[in-house]
């Protein structure tokens, strides 16, 4: 086992050892705990770093891989360029989610339920990530939907629960048509591993083209729930009941990603140049571009400013999937970018969310009038992320929609540019008018002078993080042009999955 | 030492403005980033006067910037630099409420606002105009106008995502890939739209009026003399002049340009307010740089003297447009106005074209691009452009009574009787700019037109339409009652106030049903169903049913039977 | 000694639980505790050393006495056989462990301990008989001690129950007995090895093969003959609930399969299977709803015994056409078995544990469970996950190849069948799992001032046992790879 | 028909004759009854076929079985009466129907 090998087995197996350490130590011990799970979150972001590394190093026949025998498949792992991007993301932004979470949870219950669980879903995040065929993949995403379970319900309140049923309610018949799809693809074609420019023969596309579609439609229908494609969205504002760390990370990050990913990986590195000839892309990318539409509609409604998010989110989720769908090397690029653009903007408003509700118990956007005089750094940080996701420059917003409208044209799909254009300005008319409230009407007399005296605008362990993500999202889009740079990264591999 | 300046030092130059804003932003450094922003823009004043001609790539920032540093965008680099300069100094002599809060957003803006000049890649350039024009959302909302600042926000974002759209078919064709017929249309399109908000061309200037009129002076300065240019560079950048695309386009354009020219002029003489009046000027004067990007996109070799012609018209504009802003601020500050008047009328006659005046050489430019347009444009517009220069001249006079006729300020003490130094300052400025600029113009294109201008046909060109415009103005001024008749008949924002009024309206409504509603509770719903729980109630009759000892020994009697049969015919 | 150990494995097998029985019930209680741990403790060795010969030598026989057939009893051994020994001797480790926290040293439950070896000793005689008489013993020594066992309490109710699951085992007993006498009637012999060379098509065997059939399915409660089985399983007392659903139904299972697949090939005829294969989808079906409408915990748990069953018939539909089809088939029912041994025991096993510290079992009375018991809450839900068949559990495996096994022979609907089960299971475990993380009931924290915290035995063995059957999934292969070991030449046509 | 095939046909009409009564009385001493009926039908079967070898000496073999079985029945007999009993003293009935499925359970003592 080299190295680079370990590392990979680390990084999917660390947040998992953290979740048993931290149910062990269980309630009471909330220094431990705190502990165990930063040393666990940081220990997984290096060794997804160092697996990374080796990705970026290696060519597709050098990647790190590990693995055993199950089924006639295999269970395996493989650290590749898209995984690793997809692991990173979600190691990094567990690691700060945690300091976020220990403030935001410092006075709730059932904490050790909270970040055990919490754990289990980075895990199966990155397991996710990190899969190298199908069935790994599969393993891995039904995992985090049920992880996911006790984190939406855990307030415990009936509307939690209500929340928790629906959410199952669409994830689980997802996971059955996923599992369905994924057995008969394997039986059409043998065991599928995940290979840049697709691993599906050519052939099938002439021998098989209904079957080929109708897995496909299963195939879409499990990963779709989680990307939030209409009209299989539902769940996601209903999960918002969730406290706020959960929102942050797995319905911003980890849980929704896992879906958009998902879609990446067998497009892209399943179906590869089949999808476009079969057609099927095609009708992905409109399903896809009228989410986009659909969800910013839906949000301009919500006055529940997590509803607002959620609705956003499934609105910038279709991006990700859109870009993925155009047979456009530059369009792909964006939707992957966007995976990693949309992380870091998506968090930080549901941070702030939390920090708003924790700090002045706002909820609903008609009460941010003047929030920005009394919590400055975190409306700041808010609004940031928010010209992100309109798409203003330089925030990294831009850069994905940058290239997934320039994609489009190179996909000849110069009707992806109307609906970008229309999003973003419902994008806008969404989010301007909280950025409005917050800074350009007449607070509340008690928030006129800021936070009181001496004492900072709310618990620095989540203002802290909301900052750091904010930045990370600014960062990424002055420095698009860098090496390492997601829209970069994005771009290599691309590149890879169009020998085309 | 300066030629060895790379242009990306130019670029950081023009962002200097950005670590004032920054400051602004920190409690710490904000008194002395408030203090430092007069000074913003002269490194990119520098800049542009120093930094030589050439070409640098950016790899790492954004997705690849490319600075460039030519004629054109060194004239408007220095444009901007003048009056974003001169705005600040007078934002310092007259400090709007909450100064810290608008220096910030005003440097913001400036940031952008000068660093888009350096740059001609489209996504740098977006990034920048992004940068200079949604932060300018809180200089016209300063005041507490919010129905201005809806106004400015709604075009701006409209018009952003009509850029970006844009955007996308240029940068497609910056890849490398083939755009067919259809698409590139669409594209140019896209822009002349989107540029096309930002200089109020005709249909779509419906926030220029009332965000004039709203923006604190300073504000107001930088909107009407540098950040609206900002369009006018964006379409000299982009807009696919000089080749076969964009003739198609021409035409239109050019229709456009007129329209605007003469809605400007007429819609603004009925205008009550001097900011207002000077806001439909602006329209009706860009409608004349349309005017002649219309004709270069029509004949593609035109296009390089449109070009010329735009950019030195909109360097002329630009300063006679800021020094009338902030004269009609000092008038109003002021108790003995007749200085002041004076003083405006030197911006306003060049505006008109008056000999000597940048204006005379601007229109000169401009009758030259124009005069190359094809066909029947040619004779048309040798018509109509001295009509505009009538049209102008009204208005400056519409303008000038206004100015002179407005009643003192209510309470004197409160505020400034005098301009004072620093505001005295920033308006001398931009005045000896509008006398100076196109004299020192460092051309020969300019050096050529200045001494042509000077020629006695073009001196009988430059003064006639003053002239009739003049006694036009003494006609209608005699004639009182169709200033009564028509002062006020058309409000500032004219076809766009009934859509204004409607989303005004739509907001209060909406404020105040957030402030009547309570925030909703939530309900708990039962597990199942009602239709459900029957059916469940249902199964359980049966299931008793199979839990009788009758039910089971039929059920296995039936079953061996079955598989006795089964067995029997296999 | 090592040598000779692995020879006489089969017999020790079987002997070590039954030699320990007698002993326990002589020594009473205090002793028959001890006993019962050092026997299941024995017998991990043993079994695994077992599956793991079989794997090296393939299948084994064993004469009992040196007799051979056909008066004496051969004991058996292929890979079938060594899994389903292995599953009872795992599952019973913790049952054992379990039942030392749950009965303590009450006298009144002195009876368990024997009755258990007993049982347990039944299952592995069962699980390596050579012949279809001994199987009909085996299966009179299964039901009888676990009846015994559901009546162990006394009390009103687990009587009656006991009542009920005793003569329908006897009457599921006879039917079998009759098909046995009419087989050797037939073809003049009970070994299992020489059936499968002399069985032919033939009327009487068919028939004999079918009343044998019926008894079984009696035996197994595949609906609509599951009568007798959500008393008996959810009065009984929760170790003995375990064992029941875990095992003791794959006892009648296992025989079914023994017949159908390895000795019958011949005579598979495509009727008899649909008919299993549609009952088995009914009780899917049927079973879940009645589980999701339950007020009880045990009662619950019971009737998702019956939906999971259900499952195990699916098998003999998607064996018959041959081929991969059927190989993917016999691996995804076995392997279903015993991940649901594994995760319905740690069901029973939490149940039994809630019941005990809070003296109820309802299930609207179990809100914030998982703060006051968490490891339990966790056991359950875990459980659970097996019982939804979502991965990475046992369950996903064996369904996964089921669903396999069912777009192969182009039976899709079969596929259909399993997914909407597990939905449906689903359904009814997050109705219970659901409240566990809700608010408290005030009931849950009186009772729980009363009773405090219960022994981390019982807590802990019913997580391991779910936390095993979580991880089959993903660890199972060599367990799939031992259910192919001298598999019936029908399903071992084709090797994955 | 031979002597083998008319022991099966009685053997097979106690056997349903047993199952009937099973089902049908609701008493748990006929039903235990029934079953023993039931199993002395299996039983003439097994006596019958242990003709099928012809010659004098019938086959063994079922012999043994029966006896097996016998001894089986009369012990789960035993066992079944003794719990009818003990439900008759619990519940001052010995009948049983589907109404006795009761689910409740508290772990006494």
């Amino acid at each position: 086992m080299t190295w680079e090998t370990t590392a990979l087995v680390i990084a999917v197996t660390a947040p998992f050892v953290t979740a048993v350490l931290i149910f062990a130590l269980g309630e009471r011990r909330d220094a431990a705990r705190s502990g165990v799970n930063l040393a666990g979150a940081a220990l997984t972001v290096a060794a997804v770093v160092t697996a990374a590394g080796a990705a970026v190093a290696g060519a597709p026949d050098a990647y790190p891989t590990a693995g055993i025998a199950l089924l006639d498949i295999g269970f395996g792992l493989r650290a590749d360029l898209l995984g690793v991007l997809f692991a990173v993301i979600a190691g990094v932004l567990w690691l700060i989610t945690t300091v976020y979470a220990i403030g935001y949870m410092s006075r709730a219950s059932d904490r050790a339920r909270f970040f055990g669980f919490f754990s289990v879903c980075v895990g199966s995040a990155i397991g996710i990530a990190l899969s190298a065929n199908l069935l790994t993949f599969f393993i891995f995403y039904e995992t985090l939907t049920l992880a996911t379970y006790p984190l939406v319900v855990h307030s415990g309140t009936p509307a939690a629960l209500k929340g928790g049923r629906t959410y199952l309610t669409y994830a689980l018949p997802a996971g059955g048509a996923l599992a369905v799809g994924v057995v008969w693809l394997n039986l059409l074609t043998g065991p599928v591993e995940f290979a840049a420019g697709g691993s599906l023969d050519p052939a099938l596309a002439t021998t098989h083209p209904g079957s080929l579609v109708a897995i496909f439609a299963l195939l879409m229908l499990g990963l779709g729930v989680k990307a939030a494609l209409f009209p299989l969205h539902g769940w996601l504002p209903a999960a918002m009941v969730a406290p706020a760390p959960v929102s942050a990370l797995l319905h911003a990050v980890a849980v929704v990603k896992a879906g958009v990913f998902g879609i990446a990986r067998v497009v892209l590195e399943v179906y590869g140049p089949l999808g476009p000839e079969l057609g099927v892309t095609q009708a992905l990318a409109v399903v896809a571009g009228f989410t986009i539409i659909f969800g910013s509609v839906r949000a301009l409604a919500q006055d529940d400013f997590k509803k607002r998010l959620a609705f956003s989110t499934v609105a910038q989720l279709s991006y990700i999937t859109l870009g993925v769908a155009l047979a456009s090397p530059i369009a792909v690029a964006g939707g992957i970018a966007h995976l990693a653009h949309h992380a870091a903007m998506k968090i930080t408003m549901f941070f702030t969310a939390g920090a708003v509700a924790e700090e002045v118990k706002a909820y609903r956007v008609s009460e941010f009038d003047g929030l920005g005089r009394r919590m400055p750094l975190t409306m700041a940080a808010f609004s940031l992320a928010a010209i992100g996701i309109v798409g203003v420059p330089p925030v990294a917003g831009f850069t994905s929609k940058w290239l997934l409208g320039i994609g489009s044209i190179d996909a000849g799909s110069g009707w992806v540019i109307a609906v970008l254009g229309i999003s973003s300005v419902l994008n806008a008319a969404y989010f301007f008018p909280i950025i409005h409230r917050a800074w350009f009407r007449t607070p509340k007399p008690e928030w006129a002078h800021g936070p009181a005296a001496g004492r900072p605008e709310g618990d620095m362990r989540m203002i802290v993080p909301l900052v750091i993500t904010a930045a990370i999202g600014l960062a990424m889009g002055v420095f698009a042009g860098m090496d390492l740079s997601p829209a970069s990264w994005a771009q290599t591999i691309a590149g890879w999955e169009f020998p085309w | 030492m300066v030629t060895i300046l790379p242009a990306w030092m130019a670029l950081a130059a023009a962002l200097v403005p950005l670590l004032v804003a920054a400051g602004c932003a920190l409690p710490a450094t904000r008194d002395v980033a408030r203090r430092m922003l007069v000074f913003a823009a002269l490194p990119a004043l520098a800049a542009a006067v120093l930094v030589p001609d050439g070409t640098s790539q950016i790899d790492w920032l954004f997705v690849g910037t490319l600075v460039d540093f030519d004629a054109t965008g060194r004239a408007f680099l220095a444009l901007s630099g003048v009056i974003w300069t001169a705005a600040a100094l007078y934002a310092a002599a007259h400090p709007p409420q909450r100064p810290t809060w608008f220096s910030g957003w005003f440097a913001l803006a400036m940031a952008g606002n000068l660093a888009l000049c350096c740059v001609t890649d489209p996504a740098s350039f977006y990034t920048f105009f992004a940068m200079m024009a949604l932060p300018a959302y809180a200089l016209v909302a300063h005041e507490g106008d919010r129905s201005a600042g809806r106004a400015y926000m709604a075009f701006t974002v409209v018009g952003e995502a009509l850029l970006v759209c844009g955007f996308f078919v240029v940068g497609a064709a910056a890849f490398g890939i083939e755009l067919g017929p259809v698409l590139g249309s669409v594209g140019i399109g896209l822009l002349l739209a989107a540029f096309g908000i930002k200089i109020g061309a005709f249909g779509l200037h419906g926030w220029m009026p009332v965000s004039y009129a709203a923006a604190p002076t300073a504000a107001a300065a930088a909107l009407a003399g540098s950040m609206s240019k900002a369009g006018v560079l964006g379409l000299l950048r982009f807009l696919p002049g000089g080749e076969r695309e964009g003739v198609a386009f021409g035409a239109v354009v050019m229709a456009f340009g007129v329209a605007a020219a003469f809605y400007g002029a007429i819609v603004g003489v009925m205008q009550t307010k001097p900011k207002v009046v000077l806001a439909y000027s602006s329209i009706s004067q860009f409608g004349l740089i349309t005017i002649a990007l219309g004709a270069g996109l029509a004949e593609p070799v035109v296009w390089l003297l449109a070009v010329t012609a735009a950019t030195v018209y909109a360097v002329h504009h630009g300063l006679a447009k800021a020094a009338l802003f902030i004269g009609e601020d000092i008038a109003a500050r002021t108790t003995r106005r007749w200085p002041a008047v004076v003083g405006l009328a030197l911006p306003a006659v060049a505006l008109a074209g008056a000999p000597l005046t940048s204006g005379a050489v601007a229109k000169l430019v401009l009758k030259e691009a124009t005069g190359l347009a094809p066909g029947a444009w040619h004779g048309a517009l040798e018509t109509l452009l001295p009509v505009t220069a009538v049209g102008t001249t009204l208005l400056m006079a519409r303008f000038l009574y206004l100015v002179a006729t407005r009643k003192a300020p209510d309470a004197p003490g409160t505020r400034a009787t005098a301009p004072g130094m620093l505001g005295a300052g920033s308006w001398m400025l931009l005045l000896a700019a509008v006398t100076a600029t196109l004299w020192v113009w460092p051309s020969a294109d300019a050096r050529y037109a200045v001494e042509k201008s000077l020629t006695a046909h073009y001196l009988w060109l430059a003064v006639w339409p003053i002239l009739l415009g003049c006694i036009a103005a003494v006609a209608v001024w005699a004639a009182g009652t169709m200033t009564r008749r028509f002062a006020g008949a058309i409000p500032p924002a004219d076809m766009y106030a009934p859509v204004l009024r409607l989303a005004d309206g739509a907001a209060e409504r909406r404020d105040r049903s957030v402030r009547e509603t309570p925030a909703p509770q939530a309900v708990p719903t039962p597990v199942a169903g009602r239709a459900g729980s029957a059916l469940l109630d249902r199964a359980g009759v049966f299931e008793i049913g199979f839990l009788a000892w009758a039910t089971a020994a039929s059920a296995a009697g039936a079953l061996t039977v079955l598989l006795l049969l089964l067995a029997a015919r296999g | 000694m090592a040598e000779w150990i692995a020879r006489q494995l089969p017999a020790l097998v079987v002997l070590v639980p039954f030699t320990a029985a007698p002993l326990a019930y002589l020594l009473g209680t205090g002793f028959g505790r001890q006993i019962a741990l050092i026997s299941a403790l024995l017998s991990q060795p043993l079994a695994i050393l077992l599956a793991v010969t079989v794997v090296r030598e393939g299948e084994l026989r064993y004469e009992v006495g040196g007799w051979g057939g056909p008066l004496g009893i051969d004991l058996v051994v292929d890979g079938f056989t060594a899994v389903m020994v292995l599953v009872t001797t795992v599952v019973g480790l913790f049952v054992t462990v379990y039942a030392l926290g749950y009965f303590g040293n009450r006298e009144r439950y002195r009876f368990f301990w024997p009755l258990w070896l007993f049982l347990w000793g039944s299952l592995h005689a069962l699980f390596l008989s050579g012949d279809i008489f001994n199987l009909y013993v085996c299966l009179e020594l299964v039901s009888m001690s676990a009846v015994a066992l559901v009546g162990l309490t006394l009390r009103r109710e687990a009587l009656v129950a006991a009542m009920r699951y005793m003569l329908a085992a006897i009457l599921g007993s006879l039917f079998y007995l009759l098909g046995v006498a009419l087989i050797y009637g037939a073809f003049g012999s009970v070994d299992m090895q020489t059936l499968r060379e002399v069985v032919r098509s033939d009327t009487t065997g068919q028939a004999a093969l079918a009343l044998m059939t019926v008894g079984l399915v009696l035996k197994t409660a595949l609906f609509p003959l599951h009568f007798w089985l959500p008393p008996a399983h959810s009065n009984a007392p929760s170790p003995v609930s375990a064992v029941l659903s875990a095992l003791v139904v794959k006892g009648s299972f296992y025989i079914l399969v023994r017949l159908w697949v390895d000795v019958a090939e011949p005579m598979a005829f495509p009727g008899v299977s649909t008919v299993l294969g549609v009952l088995g989808s009914t009780a899917i079906i049927w079973g879940s709803i009645q589980a999701f409408r339950q007020q009880r915990l045990k009662m619950l748990v019971a009737y998702s015994t019956v939906a999971q069953i259900g499952y195990l018939f699916l098998l003999f539909p998607l064996v018959t056409g041959g081929g991969q089809a059927a190989a993917d088939a016999w691996m995804g029912g076995i392997f279903h078995a015993v991940s649901h041994a594994l995760a319905k025991s740690a069901m029973f096993l939490a149940a039994g544990t809630v019941l005990a510290r809070f003296g109820h079992d309802r299930i609207d009375g179990l809100g914030g469970l998982s703060r006051r018991a968490p490891v339990t809450a966790m056991a359950f839900g875990l459980a659970g996950v097996t019982m939804m068949g979502l991965p990475p559990s046992g369950g996903f495996v064996a369904k996964w190849q089921m669903i396999r096994a069912s777009i192969e022979s182009g039976e899709w609907w079969w596929a259909a069948v399993v997914v909407t089960g597990g939905l449906l299971a689903a359904a009814y475990v997050f109705r219970v799992v659901g409240p566990f993380f809700g608010r408290e009931v005030d009931d849950l924290d009186d009772a729980d001032l009363n009773a405090g915290p219960s022994p981390w035995t019982m807590e802990s063995a019913a997580l391991v046992l779910a936390i095993g059957a979580l991880v089959l999934g993903i660890v199972g292969q060599p367990l799939l790879d031992l259910i192919m070991v001298s598999a019936p030449a029908l399903v071992a046509g084709v090797t994955p | 028909m031979s002597q083998t095939d008319l022991y099966t046909l009685v053997g097979s009409a106690l056997f349903v004759i047993g199952l009937y009564a099973l089902m049908t009385r609701p008493h748990l001493l006929h039903k235990v009854l029934a079953l023993n009926i039931s199993s002395s039908g299996v039983f003439f079967v097994l006596v019958g076929i242990a003709r099928r070898v012809g010659g004098p000496v019938p086959d063994p073999l079922p012999h043994a079985m029966v006896l097996t079985g016998i001894v089986v029945t009369v012990s789960s007999t035993a066992f079944a009466l003794a719990l009818a009993k003990r439900i008759y003293t619990e519940t001052g009935t010995a009948a049983l129907d589907a109404a006795d499925v009761d689910v409740g359970e508290s772990l006494g003592g």
